[in-house]
């Protein structure tokens, strides 16, 4: 951790009536790497998400994005800063085709108004053939290509896990929140995904920020890695010291599997 | 490439014999079925104009009526002579300028339409932040509020007497050229990729936002384009009928904007212009079960509201087996009449399999 | 066996040519509103129509077919059933309809269509403003709304009156202002003039107000089963004023629907009425004749101005000496004196059938034609 | 009493669940443990009829009734059948009173003793109900609700008890309230078929546990000889 | 304005608002549970009026047989109204039931104007309902307290079997989660169709107390008050009863008020509910009794 941290949190909270998701949470993400978020069910890994991404606004505490201060700001203006997240439950626009789901991505970098469609105007054209084209590199890049044309709820699982990042990526994050990437996945399939997300951090220099259930993926992508419980940050580290932490496993596992298990 | 320049040939055929249809219809049509066309061209930039709000961009509107008489009324003052104006304002004179404005047609049309856009540009602002219903009531409320203040305001608009002898303008030529206007519009911008984030406002607002796009703008945008289509809707049909009152425009005429739009298919242009021709066909045919008929020596006397029974039967049917409506979201183009677009069929029928 | 078959085929010949001129039928159309708000009015008005064509279903030796279409009491329908009329049944002539603004907008289609129309009930001076082909069997809303003043004023002596207006319906609008200014100018006062909008059903609001006024006549310009239910609720809410009304109250039903609230009540119509006391020969035929055909309904306005409105245009064609429309509007035009139902009928510069105005009071649950009364101006 | 013979779940495109065959015999605790999206829950979804489309048979054939392929079966019918399910995340309805919710649970039902009674052994096996049964159901803490679950799928009579993840989200404490609570049902007689991720707790409790993984079943055996297995531990935290 | 004035408008409200409450309810109950707004309830309102008056005219049938069975049928009419256009389309996109239901209003309105005819008819009233009273300036017909009664006593019925039967839990409960009510045993179609079968039987009350009040019937008699109970139940949060008598309550007064302290704004009537509709909807997007709905990420 040399370079300034791309995103910090600071003092993180939420609270939904009197309940805390999130407590006090304080994290420096650095730049360039692939992180992990984890913890059990209900942790509030996902709240973070959403405060971070501007759907929360929350209730105390700051989120710097690259020196900038974020917090509270509209997710579309998040967005345009740089920042750029998936979904724990995949959330594809399914009427519309691949292609299209990727070009959507591509419309916050546009330049040109929305009435210079009617219009036709030269400008317009240039930039929507622009959009069309970076958007089947982008499908090409994670091996969505010959999909392409078919409506983006007809591509199995997987296939939809990775068009999301695609779409993800179309908005030229620096800053990339994957939300349980491999739910659902099986064991060949995760260990494509695992492969894919290093892929894509290598191939667009981003850093990734994952929240994970499936703990070969987390152990096997993650350089670095906070596990949360009950809203409270109770380990960071790197993965070999995050699988040895007494702490994640008692929240795991329960507290008597591990008296149980040493005994 | 290929297929786009191919597409270029057809368009332009079809637009040729489009035009050649409206040519010979013209001299040889009787008035009542160019009435009819008429009808099924302005049902049709209504519909077209809803499905933009409703079916592409997934906002409830009820309000279609409200903007369709702003365009109607605006359009009417302006075309009227104004001679004819003094006559027709009997019980308050219209207030000046408006007693001396007049325009030619197109800019009347232009100017019903802008007129529509403004008023629904004031009211989304603070309505669309609703969602679901909560938005289509509310648009409702609106639309009936221009009604009621429209009924009220003499001087402008002559009440519940309305304006009458409106110049018959709107001819085939006019209605059709604005409806092609109107399609080439829409179908310009649905087919960009302003057309795709306005869908995909329609179908997950809250990953449209995390893709950065601003979804309160596009969805005011939508609402004022759809609107000023409709304002352009109503005044064709002012100058059609060449009478309006405030009485036409309750929200039974938004209902019916509505059942066209969602019977062609949310989210299918072809869609919208197919429901109002089947929609304003099969209301006209169906003025023959109302009439007396004979068969053999029995005589059926004509039943009154028979036609409205079988209609509504007729609308509740479509819409038990084709839920969807015609055409769904799928659009006709040269692709799938030329039967290559027969992956998206295959397509069709697994997403039917899995529902 | 030649000779015959040659005289046969003649025969053949000449009855099948018989038949066919004999067929060739004068169309005549009938656009009224059978369903929808004001369906009573336009199904009364047919009723008229066709008890007329029944009795003079023959003009020039031709047969008169009637087409009869519905309005639905909206006026894009009744545009095109108008269109429909002309373009597809090729009519010569047009009836219709009750609804000054179904009037006008079937108006516009049939002066386009170089038609003439005969309008049966409409009474909004618009309907035949600048119309060539247009006419109408009645009289307009100024001279009726003129008669009421005049009548409330003059003949029964009340000095302040209150306005009870639906401001969605062109007819009430129209008459209530033309009420409004008559009665001003003969010197009375208007305390108050409220609003509803049409397909209210509750009243209370606005008959409270008015009775907290004090006026000495509500003047109710509605048609009978709102004007009814409005009477029922200002009894109700104790109000002991007169209520005058204009011809759309002009009803059968209206004491079966008012009650005793409608006891007292006066209204302007047509000067027709089966309790009318010196009716002509022409009114007396036809309620005798109503009676034979509908022995359970009670004849009225409506029909007769039905009935007046087809013997209109069948005596301009017999007139015309042609079924041509152009000839036909030149006949109606020069109409002068044709002794209808509901009076005496010349048709003026307007195209409108000067009559006088008629005045019913509703006494013990009956309806009464009461006097004439001509309108200062 | 319930078998489970080459079930597969589909959840629009995802194959969820991917074969898999459960046995229960009558009068046990059997468990599926295993990590999130394992298709732990998919199983007992499709069990209680919740998910449509299933391949698969689902037998079911408690002692003194004839046996039964709950297989496309509505819900209700199967509640009927005398099997409850206490969902994930208990979905109490926050809107209705402890009392209101324990009475629909007995929905099923039109005995009114027996109602009582059962009403009465649910609110003598949780105290807390008892005192809070004119509360509204979400204004109880995380802890009563779960009791609140497990009591109203006790309201049908049921014969075979589902439960999915009944100590999710639940201190540490609570956790262990709430297993008690299990194996106190379980010897009121009824049967017992557990989802869980507390895999410690749940395999100390069940004479029979399956270890799901993505769709299929990857181990089985006795609750105890699990426990030993190194392969749980490896099953949830990776390799 | 003088206080009796003032009190006699009151009167006028309560009597106006408890209609606009009892048809409201319907709404809200349907709404509540299945998301669609059925559009057929201002019908049903009307096919219960003119069973009355069938009831009475045609077959003789003394007052409370007719009303009764006048109900029943009504209530009957609701369920087959569900069976048929509603409940296959349970799956389907929402917008299709909403246009079912257009249809299903439209065809009951012609169906109406064809069996009974367009013309209004008037309906008899037993003398002792409009018998005016004074008592002191302000008069009031024992018809305007009974109609507020009669819809009390409705209401209370009704609370009561939402909240104290076993149908009526159930209905509570599918209203927030249909997946868990049916774990529960409940067979939703059934319970849908109970609460169609109340909803009508209350739509038919209250065209009955309609046409009562305001005393003629006509094919389009629902339409105008069907809207404005829509609205009421907007108004007081869709869903809940209690808000829909609120709402209903509230509408009635304003438009009573409306007029009384600004007469010459009288043909804005209409306007002022919906001026006031969407200033509640801004500021409380789910009416004055509705709950904060929110969206799940």
């Amino acid at each position: 951790m040399t370079s300034a941290p791309i995103l910090k949190l600071e003092n993180l909270t939420m609270r939904f009536g009197g309940l805390a998701a999130v407590s006090e949470l304080s994290i420096d993400v650095p730049r360039g790497a692939i992180v992990g978020l984890i913890g059990p069910n209900g942790a509030g890994k996902t709240t973070v998400f959403n405060m971070v991404t501007g759907f929360y606004r929350p209730t105390h505490g700051r989120v710097v994005f690259d020196g900038d201060d974020i917090t509270g700001l509209q997710p579309h203006i998040i967005c345009r800063s740089g920042i750029s997240r998936t979904f724990q439950n995949i959330r594809l626009f399914s009427h519309e085709t691949v292609l299209e789901n990727v070009m959507i991505g591509c419309h916050v970098r546009r330049r040109s108004k929305w009435w210079s469609a009617p219009l036709g105007l030269p400008s317009f054209k240039e930039e929507e053939e622009r959009i069309r084209r970076k958007s089947l590199d982008l499908l090409e890049s994670v091996g969505l290509a010959e999909y392409a044309g078919e409506t983006s709820s007809s591509l199995p699982y997987g296939a939809q896990r990775r068009l999301e990042i695609a779409r993800a990526l179309a908005t030229d994050p620096k800053f990339l929140l994957l939300d349980e990437p491999a739910a659902g996945m099986n064991p060949q399939e995760s260990q494509d995904l695992m492969a894919f997300i290093r892929g894509v951090q290598k191939r667009f220099g981003l850093t990734i920020l994952l929240i994970e259930h499936d703990m070969k993926v987390v152990m096997g992508v993650c350089e670095y890695i906070w596990v949360l419980d009950y809203g409270v940050k109770i380990a960071e580290g790197n993965p070999e010291a995050i699988q040895s932490n007494q702490k994640v496993i008692v929240a795991y596992l329960g507290e008597e599997y591990v008296k149980y298990a040493e005994s | 490439m290929n297929n786009r320049s191919r597409d270029l040939a057809l368009n332009s055929l079809a637009l040729a014999a489009l035009a050649a249809f409206l040519y010979w219809a013209h001299t040889s049509f009787d008035g009542y079925k160019i009435q009819i066309l008429n009808l099924i061209a302005v049902n049709a930039i209504l519909a077209l104009s809803l499905n933009l709000i409703y079916g592409f961009t997934g906002m409830f509107s009820l309000g279609h009526a409200g903007f369709m008489a702003l365009g109607a009324y605006t359009s009417a003052i302006l075309i009227l002579p104004s001679a004819q104006k003094q006559m027709m304002w009997i019980i308050e004179p219209l207030i000046w300028p408006l007693s001396v404005m007049n325009a030619p047609f197109f800019v009347a049309v232009l100017a019903g339409g802008l007129v529509a856009a403004f008023f629904a540009l004031l009211i989304a602002i603070p309505v669309l932040r609703l969602g679901g219903d909560y938005l289509g009531i509310a648009t409702l409320g609106f639309s009936e509020i221009i009604r009621v203040v429209l009924t009220n305001l003499n001087f402008i608009t002559n009440g519940a007497l309305g304006i009458k002898g409106i110049p018959s303008y709107a001819n085939l030529w006019w209605n059709y050229g604005w409806l092609l206007l109107t399609t080439f519009f829409i179908v310009r911008l649905i087919n960009s990729n302003f057309g795709n984030v306005l869908k995909a406002i329609r179908d997950d607002e809250i990953a449209a936002k995390n893709m950065g796009i601003n979804t309160f703008f596009y969805r005011v945008l939508s609402f004022t384009i759809g609107a000023f289509f409709a304002g352009v809707g109503g005044a064709l049909l002012g100058s059609l009928v060449t009478t309006i009152d405030p009485m036409m425009f309750r929200f039974v005429l938004t209902f019916n904007i509505l059942m066209i739009t969602v019977t062609g298919g949310l989210g299918s242009i072809s869609g919208s212009i197919i429901g109002s021709v089947v929609i304003t066909v099969l209301l006209e045919w169906l003025r023959i079960v109302e009439s007396p008929m004979t068969i053999g020596s029995f005589a059926i006397p004509g039943i009154p509201g028979m036609r409205m029974v079988i209609f509504s039967l007729a609308l509740i049917l479509i819409i038990l087996f084709r839920r969807e409506g015609i055409m769904g979201m799928r659009e006709l183009s040269w692709d799938m009449l030329f039967s290559r677009g027969s992956r998206a069929r295959n397509h069709d029928e697994e997403g039917e399999d899995r529902r | 066996m030649k000779l015959r078959n040659v005289l046969l085929a003649a025969l053949l010949v000449l009855v099948v040519a018989g038949t066919a001129v004999a067929a060739e039928p004068i169309r005549i159309g009938v656009f009224l509103p059978l369903t929808g708000r004001v369906a009573f009015g336009g199904q009364l008005e047919l009723e008229g129509v066709q008890m007329a064509h029944k009795e003079v279903s023959e003009v020039l030796g031709r047969p008169v077919e009637l087409f009869v279409v519905d309005n639905k009491t909206d006026k894009v329908e009744s545009a095109n059933a108008v269109k429909r009329l002309v373009e597809h049944d090729k009519v010569v002539a047009v009836i219709g309809s009750y609804g000054s603004s179904l009037a006008m907008a079937g108006g516009e289609v049939a002066e386009a269509a170089k038609i003439p129309m005969m309008g049966t009930s409409c009474t909004n001076p618009l309907v035949t403003l600048g119309k060539e082909y247009v006419f109408r069997a009645c009289f307009i809303d100024p001279y009726q709304g003129a008669a009421a003043a005049t009548y409330a004023y003059n003949t029964l002596g009340m000095k302040k009156a209150a306005i009870l207006i639906d401001v969605a319906n062109d007819y009430c609008v129209g008459l209530a202002n033309f009420f409004k200014q008559s009665y001003k100018k003969l010197g009375g006062e208007v305390v108050s003039e409220l609003m509803y909008n049409s397909g209210d059903q509750d009243f209370t609001a606005q008959l409270t107000e008015i009775i907290s006024k004090g006026p000495d006549l509500l003047y109710i310009p509605a048609d009978f089963a709102e004007g009814a239910i409005i009477m029922k609720q200002a009894r109700e809410l104790g109000a002991d004023f007169q209520i005058m009304g204009g011809d759309a109250m002009d009803n059968p039903e209206i004491v079966s629907i008012g009650g005793d609230a409608v006891e007292g009540f006066i209204h302007t119509t047509f000067p027709y009425d089966p309790s009318m006391k010196d009716m002509s020969d022409i009114a007396k035929t036809f309620t005798e004749n109503w009676s034979k055909l509908h022995p359970d309904k009670e004849p009225n306005v409506n029909a007769a101005l039905g009935y007046d409105s087809y013997m209109l245009v069948i005596n301009a064609i017999e007139k015309a000496g042609s079924a041509e429309p152009d000839a036909i509007r030149d006949a109606l035009a020069a109409t002068k004196d044709f002794p209808g139902v509901t009076g005496s009928k010349t048709i003026n510069e307007t195209h409108d059938a000067e009559s006088p105005v008629g005045v019913v009071q509703i006494k013990g649950a009956k309806k009464l034609f009461i006097d004439i009364v001509e309108p200062v101006l | 009493m319930l078998k489970v013979e080459g079930l597969h779940v589909y959840y629009g495109a995802i194959h969820a669940v991917k074969g898999i065959d459960i046995e229960i015999p009558e009068g046990s605790i059997v468990t599926l443990i295993g990590a999130n999206g394992a298709g732990k829950s998919s199983t007992i979804r499709a069990v209680s009829g919740l998910i449509k489309s299933i391949k698969g048979k689902i037998l079911y054939s408690p002692s003194g009734a004839s046996q039964t392929d709950l297989a496309g079966r509505a819900p209700e019918e199967i509640v009927k059948l005398g099997v409850a399910m206490s969902p994930e995340g208990r979905r109490i309805l926050p809107h209705l009173t402890v009392e209101e919710n324990l009475q629909l649970g007995a929905f099923s039902r039109n005995d009114k003793d027996g109602i009582e009674r059962d009403r009465d052994r649910v609110y003598s096996l949780f105290p807390r109900l008892k005192e809070r049964s004119w509360q509204k159901g979400g204004t109880l803490s995380g802890g009563e609700q779960q009791m609140l679950a497990l009591g109203r799928a006790l309201m049908c009579e049921p014969k075979l008890v589902m439960l999915d993840e009944p100590s999710l989200g639940l201190a540490p404490i609570l956790v262990k309230e709430v297993f008690d609570i299990i194996g106190e049902i379980n010897s009121l007689g009824k049967t017992v078929l557990l989802v869980e991720q507390n895999a410690f707790a749940a395999l100390k409790i069940a004479s029979y546990a399956y270890i799901l993984e993505v769709g299929r079943i990857v181990l089985q055996g006795r609750g105890e000889d699990l426990l030993k297995d190194p392969r749980v531990k490896e099953a949830y935290l990776g390799g | 304005m003088s206080g009796s004035l003032f009190v006699q408008h009151l009167f006028n409200a309560v009597t106006l608002g408890s209609l606009y409450g009892l048809i409201a309810i319907g709404y809200t109950m349907v709404y509540g549970i299945l998301r669609l707004i059925n559009f057929a309830h201002g019908e049903v309102f009307m096919l219960g009026a003119y069973f009355v008056f069938f009831g009475i005219s045609l077959f003789h049938l003394p007052w409370g047989v007719a009303v009764i069975g006048s109900i029943a049928v009504s209530s009957l009419c609701g369920i087959f109204v569900d069976r048929i256009a509603y409940k296959p389309l349970r799956s389907a996109p929402r917008i299709s039931a909403l246009i079912s239901a257009i249809g299903v209003s439209f065809l009951i309105q012609n169906l109406a104007i064809v069996i009974f005819g367009g013309i209004p008819r008037p309906v008899a009233r037993p003398d002792w309902l409009v018998q005016v009273m004074k008592v002191g300036e302000v008069r009031i017909i024992p018809l305007a307290i009974v109609v507020p009664l009669v819809t009390l006593a409705l209401v209370l019925g009704l609370l009561w079997i939402v909240y104290r039967t076993k149908p009526g839990l159930a209905m509570r409960a599918i209203s927030k989660d249909i997946e868990t009510t049916r774990l529960m045993g409940v067979s939703v179609n059934k319970i849908i169709a109970f609460t169609f079968g109340l909803g009508s039987a209350l739509a038919a009350a209250s065209g009955i107390m309609w046409a009562l009040r305001y005393p003629q019937i006509q094919p389009f008699m629902g339409l105008v008050p069907g809207l404005k109970a829509f609205i009421a139940a907007v108004f007081g949060g869709i869903g809940s009863i209690q808000g829909a008598v609120i709402g209903g309550m509230l509408l009635g007064l304003i438009e009573i008020m409306a007029v009384a302290f600004f007469p010459q704004l009288s043909g804005y009537r209409d306007a002022f509910a919906f001026v006031l509709l969407i200033i509640i909807l801004l500021l409380k997007p789910t009416g004055l009794m509705g709950e904060k709905l929110e969206d799940k990420i």
